[in-house]
């Protein structure tokens, strides 16, 4: 058979990304099936969302960048500022993509996409990469995902549905490595639905792993007593963020 | 005198039994050995268990080990990729059983294999699905789950470099597996690109040591390029 | 722009605390942070918890520090050498708490710790007075002992050449504890013999990449040598 | 206080080895105090013993030689045969000690003297030297021993007297790690007891860990049904051999 006649359940948007982050984000960005409120909702731009991140990574960082939405975040970094990224299949301070024709096949990272080698960089193998990142040395990561609930579980590598495939790869890893977890997404499902809940629906990727939340509506910090606002995008008042956010939050101190 | 090379890929696995667990390196493309697959393919072992980080893509390689049926279960991270129709097919008509391994996990379970640890304590996918069942235990005041070595057989894997005494170096991220699937098989078979003779290699950058490999064949470069 | 280099091995490590665990490394003399050492010396924190390989030997160096009265515990698997007699006296004397621990699982104990392992099932010591009250198992018919990381405040190590990202290379079998101490602690302080421009270490080479390197000093090779 | 002062108890007879052993061999070469029964046996040489170790290890062995007698065997390897000798230091493929003014303080084996690399040698860190010794990957190892149980339990790091302080290196790594643990020892303690016994008075080293016994007196496997004698000394009888020897010998298979 060939790859024609196969149904195309259970692809990956990136296609064979490790990072499992199936569908985490993108349901928001075509219009139709959105709710009315969403969209007359200010919100902040997928770019806008990444330079928020970006903004939030100083100088000397090691980050991680999930597949998806996190990736858009590289292109944010301010220029004066060296910040190492590491991809979980063996690289320290990968480059941008080469320029077409100079791809090398040895050369990926974990979505399998060709990179570069920035001067200083480093190979190593598996079981030291996954060393580095559950050992608590990558400063931050930034992840896309399904939820993220009031204390900070994850879920964003399985739907949980009968006839899905599982796949995980670094997923789970990730969640629990990093010293400052970040989670970019849209804050609702494409039906109007927080994305931000009291306790995951979908099944976790970490327990208690996410410290920051970035949203199309706000920046939200995970704490002991609710979510933190950091942030609200321009035009949005709290009480309207807190009527579509089914989660304590808390204001941001004045 | 050691001489590890071995004349053919069809020499370097004609060995391998039904039944046995063999690792095939690489992550995607990168370090995946093309031709010791092909080999296997061509060897008829049946009932074999297969660990590698994915569960083959497209039509050649491991998906195509993976359509012969001869693969009775498959331990990976991250078997469902845009073009794993084959894996696809076999996993949901129940002709394949699939052990699903946090990638670090994987890592890990094949590194402690190859150092001799008995089981280890992970903090990664506690709270999870793919812990359910799994012994967990806290530890000053964090969780984790107790995960056991994965052993194999024989381990397929792909370095850039090999010397007559075993011992290898890899290129950029097609290091990957490699190193710590070497160390945790019985019998490991590298394909390299090029032989090196003995101390071309610097001792210094000798990233998988002659002790952990047992039969190297050198694939130049050109029949290891192929179309993906 | 990341710079790792400090001016000096006094600037190095002058915010160690009283009651902070430092690591050192270097097996005998090969990979030991003399200098590092002697500013440790100089320093004046108290309460110190070492971890080495050894326990000092002759009048300078460790043995130096241990004579500063300083250390109140000492992690090692050897501490008892011909010229040992600092350490002997203050064991003798009840002045310092030994942790004995088999050079293999004291190594691995440290990389548990860098690389965020709870703990791991050793099958060295089973049996053995140094696995007294400790949990074991047997597993797949063989018999372990539980150990637990080794984490530390500092490490302090000595490398061959090092980038401003802190990329360490090491020479010959004086690599021996530096990569796994440097993982394991929360401030790595590494001297080298030469700063390396960024870029001139050959990243296929590299066996301490910077992420686990907070301090760098460079201390010239006339410098190091040092009448035994 | 200088080391002139010191008391030179509890001290190396080969200075500060990391594999533990002390005095597990020696006691037996001074003539003084012998007992004159261990006098009058026939005995192989050290120089014996070790050739006769060599003669057992093939081809292609990976090896690990402890400290003091073991060290001979290095000596006795036939010319042709490559042998590659493991340093738990970190160093494969060990050559000979240096020519006098070449040697590197940074190239030494676990007894801390300077060694050299032959081609195709190679360095790595204590974490990765152990995990090869501990997963089983030498061939042989070849240690000295205070005793030997007759089921291959193996003491040779620690007198166990009160005031000895304990040191035991890479011995215990050493004793369960290598697929063939070789034991190199006299027979009798100089008060002419058997080194080999039904169970261990001094501390072990590692459990059941011991398949091979060298001694001056003869060659002795490790079974379940009890020590299988490979080699007797010439001049020597098995029941001459077994009087010496408290525990169950078996003869060779005729």
């Amino acid at each position: 058979m060939s790859p024609r006649d196969r149904p195309k359940r259970e692809l990956h948007p990136l296609g064979g990304s490790e990072a499992a982050e199936p569908r985490a984000w993108g349901d928001h960005t075509s219009a139709q099936g959105s709710t009315a409120a969403s969209m007359a909702m200010p919100r902040y731009s997928r770019d806008q969302m990444a330079a928020r991140v970006a903004r939030d990574i100083p100088e000397g960082a090691y980050v991680n960048l999930g597949i998806g939405l996190p990736t858009l975040v590289a292109n944010h970094l301010p220029k004066g500022r060296e910040i190492l990224l590491q991809s979980e299949n063996g690289v320290l301070a990968m480059g941008p993509a080469p320029s077409p024709g100079n791809e090398d096949p040895d050369l990926i990272n974990a979505s399998k996409q060709p990179v570069t080698l920035l001067p200083g960089g480093s190979f190593f193998h598996h079981a030291d990469s996954f060393a580095m990142m559950r050992g608590g040395h990558l400063d931050f990561c930034v992840l896309g995902a399904f939820q993220v609930s009031v204390r900070g579980d994850l879920a964003n590598w399985h739907t949980g549905e009968p006839d899905a495939i599982p796949a995980v790869g670094g997923a789970m890893d990730l969640a629990i490595g990093a010293k400052h977890v970040f989670v970019m997404m849209e804050h609702l499902t494409k039906r109007g639905e927080s994305k931000i809940v009291e306790k995951c629906t979908y099944p976790l990727t970490g327990v208690r792993c996410v410290s920051r939340i970035y949203t199309d509506l706000a920046v939200l910090d995970v704490t002991a007593e609710g979510l933190a606002v950091v942030d609200l995008v321009d035009g949005l008042s709290f009480d309207e963020l807190a009527r579509l956010t089914p989660v304590r939050l808390l204001r941001k101190p004045a | 005198m050691i001489d590890k090379f071995v004349a053919s890929v069809s020499e370097a696995v004609s060995d391998i039994r039904d039944g046995a667990t063999v690792m095939i390196g690489g992550f995607g493309q990168a370090g995946m050995p093309a031709e010791l697959i092909d080999a296997l393919i061509a060897q008829k072992a049946r009932d074999l268990t297969i660990v590698n980080n994915n569960a083959g893509n497209g039509d050649t390689g491991l998906a195509a080990l993976l359509a012969t049926k001869r693969v009775r279960k498959i331990i990976c991270s991250f078997p469902r990729q845009i073009d794993s129709w084959v894996f696809d097919a076999l996993y949901r008509s129940g002709e394949i059983e699939l052990e699903l391994v946090p990638q670090g996990n994987l890592a890990e379970r094949i590194r402690a294999a190859g150092a001799g640890i008995g089981a280890f304590f992970t903090p990664t996918g506690y709270g999870t699905l793919l812990a359910e069942g799994k012994e967990t235990r806290e530890i000053d005041g964090r969780h984790y789950v107790l995960e056991y070595p994965i052993h194999a057989d024989y381990a397929l894997i792909k370095a850039d470099r090999g010397d007559r005494f075993g011992n290898l170096v890899y290129r950029k991220t097609a290091r990957n597996f490699g190193p710590i699937m070497a160390s945790a098989a019985k019998c490991t078979i590298a394909q390299v690109r090029e032989k090196a003779e003995l101390g071309d290699l610097d001792p210094e950058s000798i990233v998988t040591p002659g002790i952990f490999v047992h039969r190297v064949v050198e694939i130049p470069m050109r029949a290891t390029r192929r179309v993906a």
